[in-house]
């Protein structure tokens, strides 16, 4: 990749927009379109494309293994720990209201947290998808941890809607 | 309260017996020790419960279906058959100590431990208080004989063992359970009641049906052309066929068949609708036919399983000839046929563990080497024939008077006509055992001895017992009669 | 004229059965998975356009607008569609693992290899 | 209280529990938690079952939104009754899950295990618990996808095949049943189950509603391996590592089946589905074919866990064919054989599990004289065959007394006489296997019977069947009222 410097260039300038793209889309999920689902996939494209420009090796020194793995349980602890925080503080199973002040600023933070998790989830999913696909031919062998951390971020779409 | 224990005690007692000669395994001495120690502490035990007999008493064992009790009561007809079960037990221990060490057989624990299973079984047979504890019971006993009847483990033994399963494993299920849910269906309770629960609740036209479902269903009383299973299981060792024929397994059928018939659709009903003809005409059929196949037989194991074929329809019979005279003639003869059937299969596995010899024709003479075996046969064919003396005389003579009651002339020519086949096929053997010249050189047959004394005392003591019968049969009588006036 | 203007249920059924044909006929197993995605992308496409009201604007709150189309069809296809992306991965891994055994993703020649009975 | 939440703690403790096992990694601690998590479950659904029993049904909204517009959970005698089976022998499963898998699978990848096993389980129940049509379809998926991760982590490499094999056609199945839910919401804009089957008879009688029920009965029908959509079973549980297999055949289909029954009979009413839609006749064509043909099958099979999964699919026809007896007594027998089935395929399968540990293969061969080398296994697997079989005092023959009750209510006596009759072809099978470990010699290679940790799991199922087969009065009784919740006779 070392002479496609055009393509170097160009990405180079356009990751980290894509990024902050990311996150505003996750920011503004709460009122206008958007959500965790768009954010994780955009972010998450953001940093396959840094793979696809500079190679495995490098974006795995960025974002190591482990990281992304502990980062997608992460994700859903989070939004299944809302859920339980919400049941903790007095409400039903994932009813925002009770997280707040007031019922409306409960459902703002219930909402942005949830969101969240589910971002956090889908973009270190994807990334680790991309990592044990792209990865196979060195390694020869897989590693299936891919394969599971999908379905988690199935359930969190089952919660969503 | 003490005669509903004693009856839970009659099934645990074997099983208990079971778990001890499983223990004792190592030791072959404790092991047969522990076995008739069991048999006779069991057969106390019904004689105990024989004694209490005075009003039914009932013991709950467990409930799996509402309204669908685990129970055992003592009645009658199912005392009569534990006594001869048990009491059988105790005499064929003995003589199989004798033939399986005789024979150095394999396996000798397995085929203990299965032998006091399946007295249990029958335990719960004979005591059930309802149809579906006998159901249960019945195919209890089933699996528990299988392991004997494969006990030799060669490709016959696993053919005959797959036989003998799936005849009564399919009989049993494809009609007797469909029978059972019928009649449960019907009748609302399944509980055996003297009169029977039938009546008013079925419609009569389809009583016959029900009726072919009960006999054919219960595999075990060998009615044509579900028999099959009877010369097949011959591969068992001679102690498992005469527990098969003459103790637990076929008696456990023709009992049921016996007890369906008088508590679950009533004599009465039976005759009223005339249901039984039928099954009448299938009985009868078998008798005779059976007799003819035995004829035929060359084999003296498989002559003597054609003849319990036949025999075991006599019972049959006498059931569906629906009167009380008759189904008391059919109550002895589970006792009769059990102890002379008994005496001549301990004879052949007398003969065959003194001599290897399985085939009629080989036996030519062997009376003179073995003079307590042969008589003790004879007793024993002249009590299957049914001559007096014996105590087959009895059970023959009220099966015969209730043909004659019910006016089935057909019926009392069939007893006839099969009583001079009995004599055909069955006084051949000792006839040619005493008064034919040996085959073998001299020099063999004075090698010939009587065998193990264990088998040879307990072939005597039921060759006794069939004389013994002749002149005590009153408590029997009285015993019956009492089951079949209700 | 009702059944051309029904046009979407046509395009949802030539999908369809597109989809299947290529799951049944095709022995590659990525071509499978390729026909597992067009059959379940004819469904999502029956959601979205059952979710469509005439003369309807997107679900979102504005002045002058009263009439919305059904956002809920689209959110529950959104679902749908994750649950389809985890299909799709997961039988790849499978592919990928089974290519690591077998040296192959045709059906036929796995089966040459290793009967299935 | 607590108590208020538990239909919802029943899903999400175990769907908090499997990242947690992706980021703990560590063998024993996973394997902890799942048992932990999958033991809260099981004691959750007993008191569930047993408030739904007295009760009455309870409903939980989720997030705080009313029923219509919210996504609800419903719990009633039914779907309580699932719920205990499923986590039950999850719980039982998950003992003996430890040591097998560890033996199968190696260490390494033993957390990603458990994490699709709690995955899995978190589907299972929610499909059961939810109220939602669409919810359905999505734990629906959760399962399926942890279930295709869980047999491809099988032994032989056929695994592999087998699990693509079975997601290809558990896609077709899920997506049918997404089109059904989606036809359905066309035509009556909801997706909750109670408003469903309130709006659907005002427009049962158009094509669409009809279009939507065939496509949820072949998805469901599919899913649940009914004859003749039952290609994918034998592969998948044949080559499934054994603990996988045990709790696949003792929940997954079963659960489908609830599906059917939820369907057919809560949501579209028994009239629709069974008479103007003609189902019945279907079903029991399919049901006495399937049990005869599969079983006939199974007796040719030369590897026993091939030949139990396709005795499985022969099962699952009796379970139809009470399903299209369509009374109360059908019902009941088909709701007491989802328990009893689960307990017998269970036990049977931990059973073969033992011998797997052991001597390394399944084939009917390499079983020869296994019934003296380990002799408690092999005492396991013929009690559970006997239970197959359907013998008295078994679960077993619990199950087919009430299909023969069923079919004699309605006169059927060739249906009765078949149901018994079909008992022998099982015989037939169980008895192969039990005539090479007892009357064949045994090779002369040392082996030893299974180890503790193994064996008390599965004689804990094999107790049970006999104890639910004496006693028999408990399960009867919540397989009568659920019955009667379904037709709503209740």
């Amino acid at each position: 990749m070392e002479h496609h410097i055009v393509l170097r260039v160009v990405a180079k300038s356009f990751i980290p927009v894509i990024l902050l793209f990311a996150l505003y889309v996750q920011f503004h999920g709460d009122y206008g379109p958007g959500g965790g689902f768009q954010a994780g996939v955009i972010f998450g494209s953001g940093i396959i494309l840094y793979a696809l420009i500079f190679g495995l090796q490098t974006t795995k020194k960025v974002l190591p293994q482990s990281i992304i793995h502990h980062m997608t349980g992460i994700g859903v602890l989070l939004y299944a720990g809302i859920g339980v925080l919400s049941l903790i503080r007095g409400g039903n199973f994932l009813d925002y209201s009770v997280l707040g002040a007031t019922p409306a600023a409960g459902q703002h933070i219930g909402i942005m947290l949830i969101e969240l998790g589910v971002g956090v989830t889908v973009a270190f999913v994807m990334v680790s998808l991309f990592y044990s696909f792209a990865g196979y031919r060195q390694k020869d062998l897989d590693d299936p941890a891919a394969e599971d951390d999908d379905e988690q971020d199935s359930i969190e779409k089952s919660d969503q809607q | 309260m003490e005669t509903q224990i004693a009856l839970i005690l009659t099934i645990l007692i074997p099983l208990f017996g079971a778990v001890l000669i499983a223990a004792a395994g190592s030791q072959p001495n404790l092991r047969e020790a522990v076995t008739i120690g069991t048999s006779v502490l069991l057969f106390l035990q019904v004689l105990f419960l024989l004694e209490q007999s005075d009003g039914q008493a009932v013991a709950v064992l467990a409930t799996p279906f509402p309204g669908l009790p685990l129970s055992l009561s003592t009645e009658p007809l199912g005392l009569l058959f534990a006594t001869v079960a048990s009491g059988l037990w105790i005499i064929t221990s003995i003589y199989s100590i004798g033939y399986m060490r005789g024979n150095n057989e394999q396996h000798q624990t397995r085929f203990y431990v299965f032998f006091a299973i399946s007295i249990a079984a029958a335990m719960g047979v004979a005591l059930s208080a309802n149809v579906f504890t006998l159901f249960v019971f019945y195919e209890v006993l089933t699996l528990s004989t299988y392991p004997l009847v494969t006990h030799k483990g060669t490709d016959e033994a696993r053919q005959g063992g797959r036989v003998y399963l799936g005849i009564l494993l399919a009989t049993s299920f494809s009609f007797f359970l469909v029978a059972l849910v019928w009649t449960w269906n019907a009748a609302g309770h399944l509980d055996f009641t003297a009169g029977g629960i039938l009546k008013g609740k079925i419609d009569p036209a389809f009583l016959p049906l029900l009726v072919a479902l009960y006999l054919f269903g219960i595999g075990k009383a060998a009615l044509m052309p579900f028999h099959r299973w009877l010369p097949a299981a011959m591969v068992a060792p001679t102690p498992v066929s005469a527990l098969l024929h003459a103790v637990a397994v076929v008696k456990a059928g023709v009992f049921s068949v016996l007890k369906i018939t008088v508590y679950v659709f009533g004599i009465d009903f039976l005759r009223e609708t005339g249901a039984n003809r039928w099954m009448m005409w299938v009985a009868a059929a078998t008798v005779i036919l059976a007799s003819l196949v035995a004829l035929t037989k060359d084999n003296l194991k498989a002559r003597l399983a054609y003849s319990t074929v036949s025999q075991l329809s006599y019972i049959v019979l006498g059931a569906m000839l629906v009167n009380s005279v008759a189904v008391v003639g059919a109550g002895m003869h589970i006792a009769t046929h059990a102890l002379g059937k008994i005496t001549l299969f301990f004879c052949a596995g007398a003969i065959y563990v003194a001599t290897h010899k399985t085939e009629i024709s080989d036996m030519d003479g062997l009376g003179r080497s073995m003079p307590i075996t042969y008589a003790a046969m004879l007793i024993g064919c002249l009590s299957i024939i049914g001559l007096p003396l014996t105590g087959g005389f009895w059970s023959k003579w009220y099966l015969m008077l209730g043909a004659a009651s019910a006016e089935q002339w057909a019926m009392l020519a069939v007893f006839l006509i099969s009583t001079l086949l009995n004599v055909a096929y069955l006084m051949v053997i000792p006839i040619r055992g005493f008064l034919f010249p040996p085959r073998s050189t001299p020099a063999t047959s004075n090698a010939i001895r009587e065998a193990p004394f264990p088998s040879v005392a307990a072939l005597a003591v039921t060759a006794v017992g069939c004389i013994v019968v002749f002149f005590y049969a009153q408590p029997l009588y009285r015993l019956l009669t009492e089951m079949s006036t209700g | 004229m009702t059944y051309i203007g029904l046009y979407n249920y046509w395009i949802v059924f030539l999908l369809m059965m597109t989809g299947l044909y290529v799951v049944i006929v095709s022995t590659n197993l990525i071509k499978k998975i390729i026909g597992l995605n067009i059959f379940q992308t004819s469904v999502f496409i029956l959601y979205i356009s059952i979710g469509k009201v005439a003369g309807g604007t997107a679900p979102i709150l504005a002045e002058g607008y009263k009439i919305y189309s059904n956002p809920l069809p689209h959110v529950l296809i959104l679902t749908a569609i994750v649950v389809g992306v985890a299909t799709t991965a997961l039988g790849l891994a499978l592919i990928v693992r089974i290519h690591s055994e077998y040296g192959s993703v045709d059906e036929e020649k796995i089966y040459q290899n290793d009967p299935v009975d | 209280m607590i108590s208020t939440h538990f239909p919802v703690l029943q899903v999400a403790l175990p769907l908090l529990a499997a990242p947690a096992c992706v980021v703990f990694r560590q063998a024993t601690v996973t394997w902890l938690l799942a048992l932990s998590v999958s033991c809260i479950s099981f004691l959750i659904s007993i008191s569930l079952l047993w408030q739904a029993y007295s009760t009455g049904e309870i409903r939980y909204e989720l997030g705080g939104w009313a029923a219509p517009w919210g996504i609800e959970y419903k719990v009633d005698v039914v779907n309580a009754f699932v719920l205990v089976i499923v986590s039950g022998m999850s719980s039982v499963v998950l003992v003996y899950a430890r040591e097998s898998l560890r033996y199968e699978l190696g260490i390494r990848r033993i957390h990603l295990a458990y994490t699709g096993w709690l995955l899995c389980l978190t589907g299972l129940l929610g499909i059961t618990v939810t109220g939602d049509a669409f919810n359905v379809f999505v734990f629906l998926e959760i399962s399926s996808l942890s279930s295709y991760l869980l047999i491809s982590l099988g032994p032989d490499r056929r695994a592999l095949t087998a699990a693509f094999q079975y997601l290809v056609m558990g896609t077709i199945g899920a997506t049918f049943i997404l089109i059904g839910v989606g036809l359905l919401y066309m035509m009556t804009g909801t997706l909750n189950m109670a408003d469903l089957s309130e709006r659907i008879p005002a427009v049962s009688h158009t094509t669409t509603v009809h279009a939507a029920f065939a496509f949820l009965a072949l998805g469901i029908a599919l899913k649940a391996a009914v004859f003749p959509l039952h290609y994918w079973l034998p592969n998948a549980y044949t080559y499934a590592p054994s603990a996988v297999t045990a709790f696949m055949a003792a929940s997954a289909t079963k659960v489908s089946i609830y599906l059917l029954l939820r369907f057919f009979f809560d949501i579209f009413s028994e009239s629709f589905s069974l008479r103007t839609m003609r189902l019945n006749e279907i079903l029991l064509i399919m049901g006495v074919v399937a049990i005869f043909s599969m079983s006939l099958v199974a007796i040719y099979q030369h590897n026993v866990k091939r030949m139990l999964a396709y005795s499985s699919v022969a099962q699952v026809g009796y379970m139809v064919l009470g399903i299209g007896l369509a009374s109360p007594t059908g019902i009941t027998a088909a709701i007491l054989h989802l328990f009893n089935h689960a307990l017998m395929k269970g036990a049977l399968f931990m059973a073969l599990g033992c011998m797997f540990y052991r001597i390394k293969s399944l084939e009917l061969n390499d079983l020869a004289g296994i019934g003296r080398t380990m002799p408690w296994t092999t005492m396991a697997f013929v009690v559970g065959g006997l239970s197959l079989i359907g013998v008295p005092l078994t679960v077993g023959f619990v199950s087919k007394w009430y299909l023969i009750l069923a079919a004699l209510e309605r006169d059927w006596w060739w249906l009765a006489v078949l149901v018994v009759a079909s008992s022998l072809l099982a015989v037939v099978y169980i008895w192969r296997v039990v005539e090479a470990a007892y009357f064949k010699p045994a090779p002369n290679t040392e082996v030893n019977e299974a180890p503790l940790s193994l064996l008390i799991p599965t004689w804990l199922l094999i107790v049970a069947n006999v104890y639910f087969g004496i006693n028999a009065q408990l399960t009867i009784d919540f397989a009568s009222v659920a019955a009667a919740d379904l037709l709503g006779l209740r």
